[in-house]
């Protein structure tokens, strides 16, 4: 039922503010005359208590409807004319401003154009008014529980203090171990704590911690939902290990007949493992996983007479009948930590990457320094493809271990003619590093270091590196042109842009300082959550300055080096801070969703999705109704996602998509009125 | 000679909601603003008039009132596109335009004599209204009067309490219905031409006169023919789309049969003729 | 219509503006108390996203002699992409009316950041000048033909 | 060109399909040299078909015309494909379709046809007056016109349709079955018609578009034709709002007329139909051309494509120009 | 009584005098041939086939005022039309002036168009006889029509090569030739004669022709039939066959607004339209093109004569040559024929 719209409109001084230069009493009778205006009045104040009682009692006495305050902008008092029309029982969505202040009276002297423009926002103020709906402010509940997705130390900070904070956190590792890269590392710049040291505490709490669920070897397989009310499926893929019977006593491990044959993962295929595995000694949990592709009896359907790890196994945990399976549950928000890949060296050919094995890349030198690693923390020069038949074939054949090392820095970063222009910001830190580990191991060894710029910018890093150059090790800048093998030397060939001479340089083992990149996998998590990438494909924060943890959607944070390269501390400081925005929402219980949100007319709806595409918030779907018995695709909005910005409306040919408060047949009469002169 | 396209202006004397929601229906009662077009003014049950606001635009409503309910005219006007929403913002003391009437009559002359059962649903009871009413009023002429009306619910049902009084006086026998079961309701559940079944009116000396929505009709007319009604005892009223009212504008013609000027009002017999009569 | 142009002419302009950069910094313009010509007259919304071109073509039929838009900068818009898809849009139809002979000073396109309420002033001075100097719009007016 | 002959065989097999329910192609007009559409639902109607340059339709635009009526509760929709002949300029309007989502791609069988060009029917009648009853073909860049029992040979170049003299996918670009070799490209566009408008005065340009549009009877032909037109309930058409009112007069066709051209930016395939059907020749490719130009060379775009190309005014690029902004 | 002609290097001189009144004449713009008001003689194109927009866009106008108000004042002024004085319109086709003719029927059925029959009272006809058909579509002969036919018309030009025969028919055509005084000359003895044999001539050379009689009587007979399915299949459900058809006269009627001032005013609609028919409720009696066809069939070729006993179709061939799909009128009248 509707009446006929009954508006007031207030028209203030503001003081002299406005009345200055606004002949308020001409506007006053000129908003009389104006159709369904029952009554218009001007007042000192009109944000003042008198003020707002003035149009409580009118809307009380004369029954009005709708209200028009003509003063300072929207941007000022909205909310506080909103209350006043709550407060006199009115939605208070009928209210429209008209800025006679700020956007009249305070910029135009003129008496007679500043009175003139004030009666046009007036007049658009009463067409819109007229045309106005009630809106209603909902609230959702907020499941009181966090998805974090990716278990990179990023990950595991964000899940301990989530979890600490009381709230239900559920953690979900792609691999068999949580860890993520950090776990590959020896030790860590600047203060070179061994990393296995520090994190591997954390690993094992978040294992043991009430309140996480930890799911790995888990991938999420879709979410839907909105702030507060996520649902998430996740599929927990087979280990054809009955995770609570497996000991990890690596029983069977041993006895795999595929043992020492298949390059570890974990060790960037420097080291190798059996098809039976766990990635490492300390992998949280510590069970065994198998590799399906390569078991033998999973893969051919026979493993000699029978496989012979379930014979080992004494506690009986391998079962060949495992399947994958789906967990689904609800949580209130969701942050993605799930890191970086490196920068695949390859895709510079002058370095001669994968073509010589002694060109490695910095990750394959941490394993190489690790005391865990493939080689028990010796430098060596790796024989890759060379398959360990028998231990003493690697006797046969002996280490090798180089006297001259030489590392190139920035080896995929600052780089436009691969794609990526950014700075990795880890790199000088870490290949001072490693210079600084080989000087430990080898001290005689000779070390060089092409660079561009060394950036060491952080707490510590500029001290670290002073030291590091001290322990004489050779700087020299320039970018190398090309590495080639002499004799059973690798040649480097550069020009030192400080003294612009070219040089060769002779070295037993190149060390690629290899960038940060987004995941290969990214779009994984994209297509789930419709994240945006910023245009280096990392996640897109909501605001690079103010809002770095925050994603466009509400409810989806970002922590670690899936938003952009860092190094741990700004890994952890940034999951600290997205755990911290998540729990704001979990500690309030309710969020707020938007009133002026968009709303599709089922009935004209061509389908066409535009509006889907152009939603920053991924807030429209596409779903199939029944037309008169017809299947049809529409457009639907979750009014819980939608921020009402309205981008759809002006999508939407058919005008099918509109915004609440900004409807075509809302705006179209405002400019009719403004286009009148 | 006047120009028929021009409207007179008319004056809400009283204007209530009839029932709720989206698609409510308002009732006016007006008067012309100009007293003197009483005069020229005739109407008959069954008759139209093109109902307007300059700037807005016009739409054909029947007469809701009848010739003998003297100084006032009503329309009762559901709520569906532009003009019926800006018609229903109006109140008592405002003021619309309107043309007419236009369209011709139920015979009721023909009919004195007979039992006439009205059969209506929803907002299709607005022009069996006046057929009842100049009944009422002219009560010795006619037989028994038999009123069946359906709606959604209880909220959707039109002219409430002139049906409890019709049954109070004991002027009419009415029949009531909702589509679905509501608390307190005492009377019968389920679409209108099911309670006709259950009514049963007799066909002898009788007359049957329905409105309401298409698929209801169609119901209606068969199970009329079950009772035994003939296609000349069976009237009904045809609301195509209409913008002249005066047999011009060319789309509401039913075969060749123009709704506006030929009808509203047409036999079951006449109907039967024209095969897009219930389209 | 022609005769009364230029000489004495104020041009009447509608502009659209965002809720958050635009609207606030001609916002700012008013608390600065930065004087500008009164001839634009604004429309708010939340974001120029929601701007339909065709409002533009709107506004010139129903009498206005130049229309504006005006946003974030590009990268700054509060709801992330909306400029842009303006920026595309516009960009389009501006071409279009310039090609069915409507002078390009009529349909201008700004930035304007909340704090830039001197800026706000000069766009809005450049606007009504170049409105000025091409006098009254008079194609789409409805011109009343059959009245 | 296309085999009649194979043409039927093919259009048989298709409409004896199980899953097929109608077949769209073109079968002779009443009169003339004219072609029209043809629709085939059982294999006794394939004998009428053909295809020559007479067949100027594009036919994609039935996929998205067909009016649905309200079923009767409990009865099943007819989901089963329909087929439908496309020259390369048509088929586009299928891709720009799909891209669009109007159905789903297992909902049509697309017989494609590598084209060489169609006539303009006003030229050819302008050339052969008064004829009541004729064939087209095409013989290498000829066209030979059969009728009264003569045959008449004129060089393709001089009757062919504008649109086929710019066309750079003659070979359509979607089909599940091609009726014939691929065609090379045999034209590019230069955009020289609108360059030239470009650059007239604003005067002239408007004195111009005005005089076009003051002839426009609103008859909705193009819009109706258009395959990219096709909402249920055209906001030209709404009273509320209204973005264009019903009067016809200079002032609402200019309305028209930009907002229809505006939504086919980057949407319009190019195919013509829109000037072709117009009865009081309005240069409707002007128009839309502009656009098409315009999005080519500003956002390196053309519609019609690719399937999964995003609908232009859906995307953007950060680098997208704007010279002209404040 | 003395026949006159008008010498074609006259015509110009004539224009030129007729243009004092409200003067139309066929004009071509663009390529196209349309009725335009002539206040330059050199406008005029008398060398046509048949305009695009029938001559009924002159008494009818495609978009007319009703009435004029003020928001909120309940004065409403009605729009006259007498205002607009004699109206001419030189080289109106044969078939567009029988149309009109067809369509008084329907203005002037029960309630009077002030509007319409205003401007017809208002008009004369100057019509331009076909010495051969314009279009290979024009069927004018099947319909009770004729190229030469003086059906309606208040002057009848018969191109005589160097001159127009110039024959009043009606009393406006008579004074017509008495204003053009001057500018008519008398007629060569064998002008009527010459004329007569053009008639002859020209009728046998309508080469599409149908037998219409017993059509209005069949076709409600056939409301069920096939053939509406397959005729209607290609139909775009635009304007053109009907806004182009001399005998259609179907109109819409909305208020417009602008400012303070408003209109209610009349203008064209069709019944091949999809909204012709809708109901607000979204219910539509004629759901798709297959019925629009039927009835635009049904209303020019039986329900039309059943009440005023004429087929509201003069074998213009308008709607044949211009639908863009090739819906052909004739054929469905011979599938109808043959059902
Ligand atoms: C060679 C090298 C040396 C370095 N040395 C140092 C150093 O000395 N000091 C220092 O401060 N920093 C160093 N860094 C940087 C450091 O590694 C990173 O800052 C840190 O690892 C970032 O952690 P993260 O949690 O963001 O990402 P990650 O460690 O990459 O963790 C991401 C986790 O998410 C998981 N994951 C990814 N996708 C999914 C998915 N879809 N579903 C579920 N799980 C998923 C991954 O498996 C992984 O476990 C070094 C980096 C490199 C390359
Ligand atoms: C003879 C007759 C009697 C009627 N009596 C009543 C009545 O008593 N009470 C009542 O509520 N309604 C009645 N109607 C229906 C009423 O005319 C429509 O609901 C009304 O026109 C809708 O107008 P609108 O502008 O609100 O809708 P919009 O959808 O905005 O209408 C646009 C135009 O469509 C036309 N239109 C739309 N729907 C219909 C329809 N169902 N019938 C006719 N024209 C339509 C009108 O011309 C209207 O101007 C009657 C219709 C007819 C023909
Ligand atoms: S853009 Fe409009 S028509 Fe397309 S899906 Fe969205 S609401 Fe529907
Ligand atoms: S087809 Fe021609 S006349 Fe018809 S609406 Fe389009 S432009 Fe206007
Ligand atoms: S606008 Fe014209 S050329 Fe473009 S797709 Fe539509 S009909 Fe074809
Ligand atoms: S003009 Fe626009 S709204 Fe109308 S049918 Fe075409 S695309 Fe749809
Ligand atoms: S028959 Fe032809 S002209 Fe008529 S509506 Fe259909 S397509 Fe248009
Ligand atoms: S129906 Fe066709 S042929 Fe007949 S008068 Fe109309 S347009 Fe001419």
């Amino acid at each position: 039922m509707n009446g006929r719209p009954k508006i007031g409109v207030y028209i203030c001084h503001c003081g002299i503010n406005i009345a200055h230069t606004v002949d308020v009493d001409e506007v006053v009778k000129f908003a009389s005359t104006l159709p369904d205006v029952i009554v218009a009045r001007d007042y000192r104040y009109m944000c003042s208590d008198p003020g707002q009682a003035l149009i409580v009692e009118d809307i009380n006495n004369m029954g009005l409807n709708r209200v028009v305050v003509a003063s300072c902008s929207p941007r000022m008092h909205e909310p506080t004319f909103r209350k006043t029309l709550i407060t006199a029982g009115l939605n208070p969505y009928f209210l429209e401003m008209a800025n006679i202040r700020e956007q009249c009276s305070w910029v135009h002297e003129d008496k007679i154009a500043g009175t003139e423009k004030a009666k046009r926002l007036v007049e658009s103020a009463v067409v819109k008014v007229r045309r106005l709906e009630p809106l209603e402010v909902k609230e959702v509940d907020v499941e009181p529980s966090a998805l974090i997705i990716g278990a990179g130390i990023a990950g595991i900070q964000a899940a301990l203090d989530i979890a600490d904070a009381g709230f239900k956190v559920y953690l979900v590792e792609k691999t068999p171990s949580v860890g993520g890269h950090m776990a590959q590392l020896d030790k860590t710049f600047p203060t070179l704590d061994c990393s296995a040291c520090i994190l591997t505490p954390k690993m094992v709490d978040v294992a043991n911690h009430p309140n996480i669920e930890l799911l790995t070897y888990s991938q999420v397989e879709d979410i839907s939902g909105y702030v507060g009310n996520f649902e998430v499926k996740v599929r927990k893929k087979s280990r054809f290990v009955d995770v609570d019977k497996c000991t990890g006593c690596g029983a069977c491990a041993e006895v795999c007949r595929q043992a020492g044959r298949i390059p570890n993962e974990f060790d960037e295929g420097l080291g190798m493992r059996g098809a039976i595995y766990i990635p490492f000694p300390q992998a949280v949990p510590a069970k065994y996983t198998i590799d399906k592709e390569n078991c033998l009896f999973l893969s051919r359907g026979k493993c000699g007479e029978s496989p012979k790890c379930q014979e080992a196994c004494e506690a009986g945990a391998i079962n060949f009948e495992l399947q994958d399976e789906i967990v689904e549950f609800k949580v209130g928000t969701i942050i993605v930590a799930t890191g970086f890949d490196i920068f695949d060296a390859r895709k510079k050919p002058e370095y001669a990457y994968g073509v010589y094995d002694n060109v490695v890349n910095a990750l394959e030198f941490e394993r190489l320094v690790s005391a865990s690693g493939p080689t028990g923390g010796n430098v060596v020069i790796p024989q890759r493809g060379k398959k360990k038949k028998k231990k003493e074939d690697e006797e046969e054949l002996g280490p090798v271990i180089p006297k001259n090392i030489t590392f190139i820095q920035c080896v995929g970063s600052r780089d436009k003619s691969v794609g990526n222009e950014y700075c990795s910001r880890v790199c000088c830190m870490y290949t001072a590093k490693q210079a600084h580990l080989v000087k430990d191991k080898i001290p005689d060894a000779e070390i060089t270091i092409f660079y561009m710029d060394v950036r060491a910018f952080g707490k510590g890093y500029e001290e670290f590196y002073d030291r590091v150059r001290r322990e004489g090790i050779r700087y020299i800048r320039g970018n190398p042109s090309e590495i080639f093998k002499r004799g059973d030397k690798l040649v480097v060939k550069a020009e030192d842009t400080l003294t612009a001479t070219p040089l060769e340089h002779e070295t037993d083992m190149v060390v690629l300082s290899v960038g940060l990149e987004p995941r290969s996998d990214r779009r994984e998590i994209i297509d789930i959550l419709k994240l945006s990438s910023s245009p280096d494909l990392f996640y897109l924060e909501a605001h690079p300055k103010l809002r770095p943890v925050d994603t466009a959607t509400d409810g989806i944070f970002l922590a670690g080096c899936c938003q952009g390269p860092k190094d741990i501390p700004d890994a952890v400081g940034q999951a600290k801070g997205a755990a911290s925005a998540a729990m704001i929402l979990l500690a309030s219980g309710k969020v707020k969703v938007e009133a002026q949100t968009s709303v599709v007319d089922e009935a004209t709806c061509r389908g066409c999705g535009f509006c889907v595409e152009v939603c920053p918030y991924s807030a429209i779907e596409l779903v199939e109704i029944n037309r008169a018995g017809w299947p049809v695709m529409v457009a639907r909005v979750n009014e819980a996602l939608c921020k009402g910005c309205g981008a759809c409306s002006a999508a939407c040919l058919s005008g099918s998509i509109q915004q609440r408060s900004f409807r075509d047949t809302q705006i179209l009469p405002q400019i009719e009125v403004l286009g009148v002169k | 000679m006047k120009n028929p396209y021009i409207p007179y202006e008319v004056k809400i004397v009283d204007a209530w909601y009839e029932t709720p929601g989206d698609r409510c229906i308002k009732t006016f009662k007006v008067t012309f603003s100009d007293e003197k077009i009483w005069d020229t003014w005739s109407h008959q049950p069954g008759q139209c008039a093109m109902v307007g606001i300059p700037g807005v635009g016009e739409s054909m409503f029947c007469i809701s009132s009848s010739p003998t309910e003297k100084g006032y005219l009503r329309f009762s006007i559901m709520k569906v596109g532009k003009n019926t929403s800006a018609l229903h913002e109006l109140e008592a003391g405002d003021t619309f335009f309107i043309r007419g009437p236009y369209g011709n009559t139920f015979p009721l002359e023909e009919w004195k004599g007979k039992d006439i059962v009205t059969i209506g649903g929803g907002i299709g009871q607005a022009p069996l209204r006046p057929v009842i009413q100049y009944i009422r009023d002219n009560r010795d002429d006619f037989g028994e009067l038999t009123v069946i009306y359906g709606a959604r619910t209880s909220a959707d049902h039109c002219f409430k309490a002139e049906f409890e009084e019709l049954n109070a006086c004991g002027d009419a026998c009415c029949h009531l219905s909702i589509d679905v079961q509501e608390e307190n309701w005492p009377h019968f559940v389920g679409f209108v031409p099911a309670l006709l079944m259950e009514v049963e009116p007799s066909p002898e000396n009788a007359i049957a006169v329905t409105c309401g929505p298409p698929v209801m009709i169609k119901f209606v007319l068969e199970n009329l023919e079950k009772l035994g009604f003939t296609p000349d005892q069976v009237y009904t009223t045809l609301e195509n789309r209409m913008k002249c009212g005066i047999g011009k504008c060319g789309r509401c013609n039913a075969g060749n049969l123009y709704v506006c000027k030929d009808g509203p009002v047409f036999s079951y017999a006449q109907l039967k003729e024209v095969p897009e009569a219930f389209a | 219509m022609a005769e009364e142009t230029r000489e004495g002419f104020e041009p009447n302009i509608v502009a659209f503006l965002c809720n958050w950069c635009s609207y606030a910094g001609a916002d700012l313009a008013g608390t600065s108390r930065i004087q500008y010509p009164s001839n634009v007259r604004v429309i708010r919304v939340m974001c120029t996203g929601r701007v339909n071109p065709l409002f533009v073509m709107n506004a010139l039929q129903q009498g206005a002699d130049g229309v504006l838009v005006s946003g974030c900068h590009p990268g700054d818009c509060h709801y992330m992409q909306g400029n842009y898809y303006a920026r595309r849009r516009f960009t389009l139809m501006r071409n279009f009316l310039e090609y069915l002979g409507v002078d390009p000073a009529r349909v201008r396109m700004s930035w304007v950041s909340a704090s830039e309420g001197s800026k706000w002033k000069e766009v809005i001075e450049e606007v009504v000048e170049g409105v000025k100097a091409v006098g009254p719009m008079d194609q789409f007016k409805r011109r009343q033909l059959n009245w | 060109m296309v085999d009649n002959a194979k043409l039927k065989d093919v259009a048989k097999e298709v409409i004896s399909r199980e899953d097929v329910r109608l077949l769209i192609g073109y079968r002779p007009g009443t009169y003339g040299f004219r072609a029209r559409p043809a629709f085939v639902e059982n294999s006794d109607q394939v004998d009428e078909l053909i295809f020559s340059p007479a067949c100027v339709s594009n036919l994609s635009s039935y996929l998205t015309l067909e009016e649905k009526t309200p079923l009767p509760r409990g009865v099943e929709p007819d989901l089963r494909k329909v087929a439908v002949m496309v020259k390369g300029c048509d088929s586009r309007a299928l891709v720009q379709q799909l891209v669009e989502k109007a159905y789903d791609r297992e909902h049509i069988l697309v017989l494609g046809i590598p084209c060489r060009g169609v006539v303009d029917m006003a030229k050819v009648e302008n050339r052969f007056p008064g004829v009541i009853s004729g064939e087209i073909a095409m013989e290498g860049d000829n066209l030979v016109f059969s009728f009264d029992g003569k045959e008449e040979t004129v060089p393709k170049e001089e009757l062919l349709a504008e649109k086929c003299k710019r066309c750079r996918y003659p070979t359509p670009l979607i089909s599940d079955l091609l009726l014939d070799d691929e065609v090379e490209r045999f034209a590019d566009d230069d955009y020289s018609d609108i360059t030239a408008m470009e650059g007239k005065s604003t005067e002239e340009k408007w004195a111009f578009w005005e005089e076009q549009f003051s002839r426009c009877i609103r008859c909705y032909s193009c819009r109706n034709v258009c395959p990219m037109c096709y909402c249920e309930d055209c906001v030209l058409d709404r009273l509320k709002p209204v973005w264009a009112r019903r009067s016809v007069d200079i002032s609402e066709n200019t309305v028209y007329h930009i907002s229809r051209a505006y939504h086919l930016a980057g949407r319009c395939i190019q195919c013509g139909e829109c000037e072709r059907v117009c009865p009081v020749d309005i240069p409707l490719m002007l128009l839309n051309r502009k656009f098409y130009r315009d999005v080519e060379e500003l956002y390196d775009y053309e519609p019609g494509i690719k399937v999964e190309e995003k609908p232009l005014l859906s995307t953007f690029s950060v680098d997208d120009k704007e010279d002209f902004i404040l | 009584m003395a026949e006159k002609v008008l010498k074609k290097e006259k015509v110009g001189e004539a224009l030129k005098e007729l243009s004092k009144f409200r003067l139309f004449a066929p004009s071509k713009s663009n390529g196209t041939i349309l009725y335009k008001q002539i206040e330059d003689p050199s406008d005029a194109c008398l060398d046509f086939g048949n305009t695009t927009v029938p001559a009924k866009k002159i008494v009818f106008p495609q978009t007319e005022t009703l009435f004029r108000f003020m928001l909120g004042n309940p004065e409403l002024k009605e729009k006259n039309v007498e205002e607009e004085g004699t109206t001419v319109v030189f080289g109106i086709r044969p078939c567009d002036a029988r149309a009109m003719g067809i369509v008084d029927n329907l203005f002037s059925w029960d309630y009077q168009d002030p509007y319409y029959l205003k401007r017809r009272e208002l008009t004369t006809l100057v019509g331009l006889a076909c010495i051969q058909p314009p279009s290979i579509n024009c069927f004018c002969t099947s319909v009770g029509g004729e190229p030469f036919s003086e059906e309606n018309l208040d002057v009848l030009l018969v191109d005589l090569g160097e001159m127009y025969l110039f024959k009043a028919i009606t009393e406006k055509g008579e004074k017509l030739k008495t204003t053009l005084g001057s500018q008519l000359d008398e007629a060569p003895s064998d002008a009527v004669k010459k004329s007569g044999e053009l008639a002859d001539k020209a009728n046998v050379q309508i080469k599409r022709t149908i037998d219409t009689k017993g059509i209005p009587e069949k076709l409600p007979t056939l409301w069920e039939n096939e053939l509406w399915k397959r005729v209607s299949a290609a139909c775009l459900g635009c304007g053109i066959c009907t806004y182009l058809c001399p005998t259609c006269h179907c109109f819409d009627i909305q208020d417009e607004v602008e400012g303070a001032e408003g209109r209610r005013a009349r203008m064209w609609d069709s019944c091949m339209f999809r909204e012709y028919t809708l109901h607000a409720s979204g219910h539509n009696p004629r759901p798709t093109r297959r019925e629009r066809t039927r009835n635009r069939i049904n209303h020019k070729y039986s329900y039309f004569p059943s009440k005023f006993q004429v087929i509201a179709c003069v074998g213009c061939g308008r709607c044949i040559n211009l639908c863009p799909v090739n819906i052909d009128i004739l054929e469905i009248l011979g599938q109808v024929v043959d059902a």
